[in-house]
């Protein structure tokens, strides 16, 4: 029972990771950038969740309604600003960028927030949950958390396979240049795509800020767990990436079940067995579309 | 040392190609470098041993950097874990010396070779991830290896290990021999990557950079270059691990294994220019430089070396050493390949 | 000079240097000399919040030490004191280290805050030979990082002095809090894989060895990593064991996710003492109604019965004034920060002047009474350190207040019996 | 009035100069065949028409509008489209979803999938395909219906016949007089001069940046256009 | 004369699509092959399959007396094959000459002064001298496709590969390339040619193939394979004209 337990919590938490992991696979899947800075823009979003609930005392819906636009426009904003220069220089420009906002915004978030930590209130909602035996309970905000990552997974999935918009953004990430004489603005479909893929981190920036206390900094684990979400899940699919939160975050309970100490390591040698025996990850992109 | 010049005029002038492979620049580059290395290394007499720990630090960077340029900037691998690499250098060198008891300027090169055999097996993992996703694969890589790190007690786990081995020196000649040591550590990752770099694999790298694909048609080994500039880059950062161990006496795991030093090579190698042996060496100093000047502004220090690095990416793309060499013109370090009087030798312009 | 057997680093350049510095300082005192003070703290990054108050304190002493130069064998001494961030990290704590002292010509070096500072500052004036003095690290760490072994005098640092509790002291202050409550006597610890877990749960010196003896289960699961998002195994274990006491030294992140799972997953222990997670107050806010009557250690609060050997102004006088120019709840650092501070004075008045070997001879056998209570170093558990008092105290909602919740004084026999009467504030209350 | 008019032309590739003071013109419902040596500027030509590029000097009209302040993008709603060259297919999506693609913009015609299919069975064969996955002349094929598929009024095709078997090449210019019966006027970049003479209603041979010769295919003999090519 | 390459039962799909069905045929040493064949027919598929860039389903590939099957394609290369590719790709950051000693220096084995001279001959050949220190990304469009041969026979091959290199070429820039190409051939570099440009094809190759979905729909004599009907339909299509393109 204990290890039906770990699988369940496991994969609850799975679909927080794949929640924290969408907007990175997205920014990837369209324009190629890899953005180092997702993290901290997740942790910005958790500190407006904390301006708007913990300081202004909005009720934490309302707070999830107004950060998501927010971290839309940022998004936009962000890609108009940087990114869109960044990937016109082209090679590692954009790695290098992105790379240089996380940090540049790590600080400024420390220096505007202070390290303290803080955390989203919620209130009982953070700690309620349904019995379901003796030893397995599962809890309204990880349930929440999850259905809300399946969801946003499967909504930009269909978005991308079946929007014009979206299919637009699919042959821009193909050719940026040549999608202009399809009648496309490559810089605007950047910047939505950031948009989109920015209104995500604001979910995800909501959800976790909600769950543990965070600073500034705590962007790089949030980073690192998106990342191997992605890669055990396959480059370039979003199912892939759900998969892969949800094997990540059972190999981590389930690790710690066998010795607390194990778990980020078991989740570590998880990614890297998938590395070595199935380089293209679980579920990738040839697969899906 | 060979001298950078290899000019082959023996025989008659019409079936021979002429190639040359030095610039004026690079003769003038010869001729600072040698005296400016002699200088440094009688500075353990001159200047005090605060100067002289500055001037490790420094070292440490500017390995760093060279190291990182010869992945990313030749290999074309952007790593964001070569701290793996520094902290293997460093717990090699504090574990072998403290612990086992070996000299520790005897561990240093035994660390170095280890982290080498280590980043071999790690390279056949890494190298299934390409671009950027290799960037953040060797970070993972790099994070697990701080986990294992933080499993083996006889390592300190989470605590970190302190180097008290070299306590027994008098601090004059502790921190001279750790100055010396950096300096040749400096020496040699720069001749390293130029010798390599100006090599039959250079030539083969510079095609990759360009086009893989055409590479590996004319018969360049791909894997084979890639792995082994990999291992050479892991040598010499774990060299780096070893001169900071040096100099700051105590590792922790989430200190040595920081992405930060990702972060610092990234943005000297960026500052200074990619792909030239000069623009690392620049910017390692730049950086340097920044730090020792805003690291009193708190958080507004990172703040501005952030913003630095993102507009100089953005407006001045081969970096400062771009900027300095009129974009590539003065090359202290040629590798090129130049035929002498092409036309003159086969005596006619055909069409 | 740069000559390599030369015990002195940098010549009298730094000295010149530094006097001039503090003339300008020293307004109104003329003086004959300067101490050169070195403080490493994080001011930036994770460790941050240990740092907050350091910038006002370093600016509160530099006004103190202008108007009252430090008297010492016969002279005057003006004080620089160079404030250095860590940026948390070791490596940076090092090299800063080393430079207050090779290039600055620092005569004491002085940081705080966390093994992540302490140690490697310590390190470099090991290895560099210059007095250091050192808080707000559990002793046992220290001694351990700094590369000597507890249970060995022999193995002594020669240049380091360092004042704080150890294990055995937040381990009894602990267990005062828990004889309070009723409970079956079953411990679940809750500990990182860092330097303090390492410590805590070392089976010879750490908390099994000390609570066991006193009638407490100890049940520890396993350390794990910084970072874990999920801790249902850990919670399961507490569980099926039945633990009704918690305690662990836990960072502010892991024991919001811990402590929230533990609520959805019906652990609800009668009472819990917790370290460093909720030892400042920005990260009480955070836990909102999940922070009442959570327990932990106070090293220092305003109501310590003390008073500063310079000033002379009592805790409490400090803590309010820290308030009301700051606009920020006291936090127990404070305290150590100024003790710092009064250490050092201390001590270049018992060397009676800023040779390095003087210094580091009088801090051997130094006692001095200050805000964080009376360090001896005559009398520590290991000769290089100093023990303060520690008593046990609960956060509790304020009830509108300046500040949502306080942390109230809850146990004080500890502090008696380690010679300090701190008075309580109320009396220790179950976990809602 | 002409659809198409384009005046003194300089356009520059940094300081390299690939075009030179260039005239042209194109009216509504014609055929005209740019031809020229490599390096002649015909790609250069297209590009800039279409918005790739900018002038450094001179204009462009379309519809007697000047298209200078017109981001390339645009163009496109106004009309003209390109078929650029090396196809540049898009590698990850379908050749089904690379005609839609070219349809992002809904003007109206005869032109939709099932046209486009009817009118290049070699595309309509591959619909599934993943354009990283079609060879060279697949590609071409693909590329032309694909800009079709925005019912272009102006017509833009460079290089159309590269790497395309006979049998194709000879379908596609069966397909043009249909394309320009439906009103569409067409540019078109050839190599291949006896092709091109066979569709156009006019060439125009550019040497270096600059036009050398000019005219109706009737007008105009083999050592003419011999000669304008290489400017001997 | 012995024949250099031997292909036999060689196929290759990609899920459903079938680019090689059991494909034999064998090439002469000294001889050159051209192959046409319709859109998509698997010609450049079965070039990859020669050097070794894609692996084959089934089948064997014997080169000079070898089973080259399982070898990798840098190991063809140094055996003697190489390729150029359909769309040149030029090393744009380096010199013609460097990108010409590349394929010495790697796919030739020969470095140091003897490298030299035989990236500065391959040069010659294709008449780049003068532009021996030229980046190579300046270079215009013939000229690249100069450097791609250049780059391949610096590797001093015994089977050269070409793919569409006439392609976007225009008839007065036909000939040299021609020139270039016979040239090749006589100094004893075996040829397979690629080409839609049939009448180019023609004056060089003695030996013609024709692919159509994956298999050999004609192959011989180049004149007769033209004229057979099944090639006229799949391939040139009725109107086709040779003469006149030629002229
Ligand atoms: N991206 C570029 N950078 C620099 N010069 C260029 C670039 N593209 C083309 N050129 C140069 O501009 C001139 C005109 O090129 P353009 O491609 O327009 O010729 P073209 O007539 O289309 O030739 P082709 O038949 O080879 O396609 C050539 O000299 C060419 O080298
Ligand atoms: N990875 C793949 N998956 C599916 N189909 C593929 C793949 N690669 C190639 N094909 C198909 O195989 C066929 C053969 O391609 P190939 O490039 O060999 O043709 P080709 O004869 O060179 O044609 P062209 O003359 O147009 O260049 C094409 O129909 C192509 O769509
Ligand atoms: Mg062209
Ligand atoms: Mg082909």
């Amino acid at each position: 029972m204990q290890w039906l337990n770990a699988i369940i919590q496991g994969i609850l938490l799975g679909g927080l990771y794949a929640l924290l992991a969408a907007g990175l696979s997205l920014m990837f899947g369209v324009m190629r950038i890899v953005n180092l800075a997702h993290g901290v823009l997740a942790m910005l979003a958790a500190y407006l969740g904390v301006v708007f609930v913990n300081n202004l005392g909005l009720p934490w819906f309302l707070a999830l309604v107004i950060v998501v636009p927010i971290m839309a426009a940022v998004g936009y904003v962000l890609q108009w600003g940087l990114f869109n220069r960044a990937i016109s220089k082209g090679g590692l420009a954009p790695l290098l960028v992105a790379f240089g906002l996380a940090v540049v915004l790590t600080q400024l978030l420390q220096q505007i927030f202070s390290a303290d930590s803080r955390s989203i209130q919620i209130g009982a909602l953070g700690t309620s949950s349904i019995q379901v035996s003796d030893t397995i309970y599962i809890g309204w905000f990880p349930l929440m958390t999850f259905v809300v990552g399946v969801l946003v997974i499967a909504g930009v999935q269909v978005f991308l396979n079946r929007a014009p918009l979206g299919r637009a953004m699919r042959a821009t990430s193909d050719d940026p240049e040549t999608v202009n004489l399809m009648g496309i603005n490559n810089r605007q479909v950047y910047a939505l795509a950031t948009a989109l893929a920015m209104a995500t981190v604001g979910l995800a920036g909501m959800f976790i800020g909600t769950k543990t206390q965070f600073i500034p900094t705590y962007g790089d684990l949030v980073l690192i767990f998106a990342f191997e979400a992605v890669i055990i899940g396959g480059l370039g699919s979003l199912w892939g990436t759900l998969v892969g939160g949800i094997i990540l975050g059972v190999a981590q309970t389930v690790g710690s079940q066998i010795n607390p100490s194990y778990g980020l390591l078991v989740g570590n040698l998880v990614f890297l067995a998938i590395l070595a025996f199935r380089p293209q990850g679980l579920l990738p992109k040839a697969v899906t579309t | 040392m060979s001298t950078p010049t290899e000019t082959h005029a023996h025989a008659t002038v019409t079936s021979h190609a002429k190639v040359k492979r030095s610039t004026r620049s690079s003769w003038a580059g010869l001729g600072i470098a040698v005296p400016v290395v002699l200088f440094m290394a009688a500075a353990p007499y001159i200047i005090d041993r605060g100067f002289q720990q500055q001037l490790v630090t420094l070292f440490s960077l500017v390995v760093l950097a060279t190291m990182w340029n010869l992945l990313a900037g030749y290999g074309g691998m952007v790593s964001v874990g070569q701290q793996a690499y520094i902290g293997i250098g460093a717990y090699g060198l504090v574990y072998l010396a403290d612990t086992l008891g070996l000299d520790p300027f005897l561990a240093v090169p035994l660390s170095v070779i280890i982290a080498g055999l280590l980043s071999i097996p790690i390279s056949f993992l890494a190298f299934r991830l390409v671009g950027g996703y290799f960037a953040i694969g060797t970070w993972v890589i790099a994070e697990v290896v701080k986990q294992i790190t933080m499993q083996v007690d006889a390592l300190g786990a989470g605590i970190g290990l302190s180097l008290t081995s070299l306590n027994e020196l008098s601090p004059g000649r502790r921190i001279a021999y750790v100055y010396w040591l950096s300096l040749a550590a400096v020496v040699i990752a720069v001749a390293v990557t130029y010798f390599l770099m100006r090599s039959r694999l250079g030539l083969g790298f510079t095609a990759i950079r360009d086009d893989q694909v055409a590479a590996s048609s004319l018969g360049v080994r791909v894997t084979h270059s890639k792995r082994f500039v990999f291992v050479v880059s892991a040598m010499g950062c774990a060299l780096a691990g070893g001169m900071i161990a040096a100099n700051t006496l105590r590792i922790t795991p989430d200190s040595i294994y920081s992405v930060n030093f990702s972060a610092f090579m990234i943005f000297m190698v960026i500052i200074g220019g990619i792909g030239t042996i000069e623009g690392p060496i620049v910017g390692a100093i730049v950086f340097f430089a920044l730090q020792e000047w805003l690291s009193d502004l708190g958080t507004w220090y990172l703040i501005i070396i952030g913003v630095l690095a993102i507009v100089i990416t953005l407006f001045l793309p081969r970096g400062l050493w771009g900027l300095i060499s009129g974009n590539g013109r003065i090359r202290l370090f040629p590798v090129g390949y130049r035929l002498v009087n092409p036309i003159e030798r086969f005596g006619r312009h055909p069409d | 000079g740069g000559n390599l057997d030369s015990s002195e680093s940098s010549s009298a350049d730094g000295g010149a240097a530094s006097a001039a510095a503090s003339a300008a300082a020293g307004a109104g005192a003329a003086t004959d000399g300067t101490v050169k003070i070195g403080y490493v703290a994080p001011i930036t990054g994770p460790l941050a919040a240990f740092g907050e108050g350091d910038q006002y304190v370093v600016d509160q002493m530099t006004s103190y030490f202008a108007a009252n130069p430090i008297q010492a064998g016969g002279k005057s001494y003006g004080v620089e004191i160079l404030l250095k961030d860590s940026q948390s990290d070791p490596k940076r704590a090092g090299e800063v280290a080393g430079e207050l002292i090779n290039t600055d010509g620092v005569d004491i070096l002085m940081a705080h805050a966390t093994p992540e500072t302490t140690v490697p500052v310590t390190q470099q004036c090991e290895a560099n030979a210059t007095p250091c003095i050192t808080a707000d690290t559990p002793w046992q760490p220290w001694v351990v990082g700094s590369g000597a072994n507890p249970g060995d005098p022999a193995t002594a640092l020669k240049w380091s002095y360092h004042f704080f509790w150890g294990l055995e002291d937040i381990a009894a202050v602990n267990m005062e809090v828990w004889n309070e409550v009723d409970t079956n006597k079953k411990v679940a610890a809750l500990y990182a894989n860092d330097s303090d877990g390492q410590a805590f749960t070392d089976e010879a010196m750490g908390y099994p060895a000390i609570v066991g003896p006193a009638g407490y289960e100890w049940n520890n699961p396993g350390l794990y990593p910084l970072g874990t998002q999920d801790f249902s195994a850990q919670i399961n274990a507490y569980k099926q064991n039945g633990d009704e006491i918690l305690t662990g030294i836990v960072v502010p992140p892991d024991f919001a996710t811990f402590w929230k799972q533990a609520k959805q997953q019906g652990f609800n222990p009668k009472i819990a003492t917790i370290g460093k997670a909720i030892e400042f107050p920005a990260a009480i806010e955070g836990l909102g109604d999940l922070a009442q009557n959570l327990a932990t250690e106070v090293w220092w609060a305003p109501s310590y019965p003390t008073t500063s050997s310079l000033s002379g102004t009592t805790s409490q006088a400090f803590a309010d004034q820290y308030t009301a120019d700051t606009g920020k709840q006291w936090n127990v650092t404070l305290g150590f920060s100024e003790s710092l501070f009064e250490t050092a004075a201390a001590a270049v008045v018992a060397a009676g002047g800023t040779d390095k070997q003087a210094i580091a001879n009088a801090m051997k056998t130094m006692k001095v009474d200050t805000l964080v209570g009376t360090l001896d170093w005559n009398s520590g558990p290991f000769p290089n350190v100093a023990k303060t008092p520690l008593v046990g105290g609960q956060w509790r909602a304020t009830d509108g207040g300046q500040f949502p919740y306080d942390l109230v004084i809850v146990t004080n026999e500890h502090a008696k019996e380690q010679g300090l009467d701190v008075p309580l504030g109320g009396k220790v209350e179950p976990l809602p | 009035m002409s659809l198409l008019e384009v005046n003194g032309l300089d356009v520059h590739y940094g300081d390299f100069q690939a075009i030179y003071g260039l005239d042209l013109r194109v009216d509504e419902g014609e055929t005209l065949a740019v031809i020229g040596a490599n390096g002649a500027g015909k790609s250069t030509l297209l590009k800039t028409i279409a918005g790739l590029m900018r002038p450094t000097a001179g204009d462009i009209l379309y519809e007697g509008a000047s298209l200078t302040p017109v981001p390339s993008y645009q163009r496109v709603p106004k009309g003209i489209s390109l078929t650029p060259e090396g196809r540049k297919i898009f590698r990850s999506l379908t050749v089904e979803e690379n005609l839609k693609v070219g349809a992002h913009i809904k003007r109206p015609g005869p032109w939709n999938l099932q046209s486009v299919y009817e009118a290049f069975p070699l595309v309509a064969d591959r619909r599934d395909r993943l354009g990283v996955n079609l060879s060279g002349g697949e590609q071409q094929a693909a590329a032309i219906g694909r800009a079709l598929m925005s019912n272009p009024r102006l017509l833009l095709l460079d290089e159309v016949s590269l790497g395309l078997a006979p049998v194709v090449v000879e379908q596609i210019y069966d397909a043009i007089p249909t394309i320009t019966g439906n009103g569409t006027t067409v540019l078109v970049v050839e190599q291949d001069v006896n092709q091109a003479l066979k569709v156009a209603d006019r060439v125009q041979c550019l040497l270096e940046g600059r036009t050398v010769l000019e005219g109706p295919p009737s007008s105009l003999t083999r050592d003419e256009i011999a000669a304008a090519y290489f400017g001997i | 004369m012995s024949p250099i390459l031997e292909v036999s039962g060689l196929s290759k799909r990609f899920g459903k699509v079938v680019t090689a069905e059991d494909l034999a045929f064998s090439v002469e040493q000294g001889s050159a092959m051209g192959i046409v064949g319709p859109n998509g027919a698997g010609k450049s598929t079965l070039l990859s399959l020669i050097t070794g860039v894609l692996p084959a389903d089934a089948g064997t590939i014997v080169y000079d007396g070898q089973d080259i099957t399982r070898l990798s394609a840098g190991a063809r290369s140094e055996a003697g094959i190489a390729r150029t590719f359909q769309i040149p790709r030029p090393f744009v950051d380096m010199t013609v000459f460097e990108n010409a000693y590349v394929g010495a220096a790697f796919g030739g084995d020969s470095h140091g002064q003897a490298g030299y001279d035989t990236a500065a001959e391959a040069l010659e050949i294709t008449g780049l001298l003068h532009l021996a220190d030229v980046p190579a990304g300046q270079l215009r469009l013939l000229d690249r496709k100069r450097l791609e041969l250049a780059r391949a026979l610096a590797t001093g091959p015994k089977l050269i590969l070409l793919d569409e290199i006439a392609g976007g070429l225009t008839e007065k820039e036909l000939p040299p390339l021609i020139e270039m190409i016979k040239g090749l051939h006589e100094s004893g570099v075996t040829v397979i040619w690629i080409e839609h440009i049939v009448h180019a094809l023609l004056e060089v190759v003695d030996q013609l193939m024709c692919l159509a979905f994956g298999k050999v729909l004609a192959i011989g004599d180049p004149h007769e394979v033209m004229r057979s009907p099944e090639v006229i339909e799949v391939y040139l299509g009725s109107t086709f004209d040779l003469g006149g393109a030629a002229s």
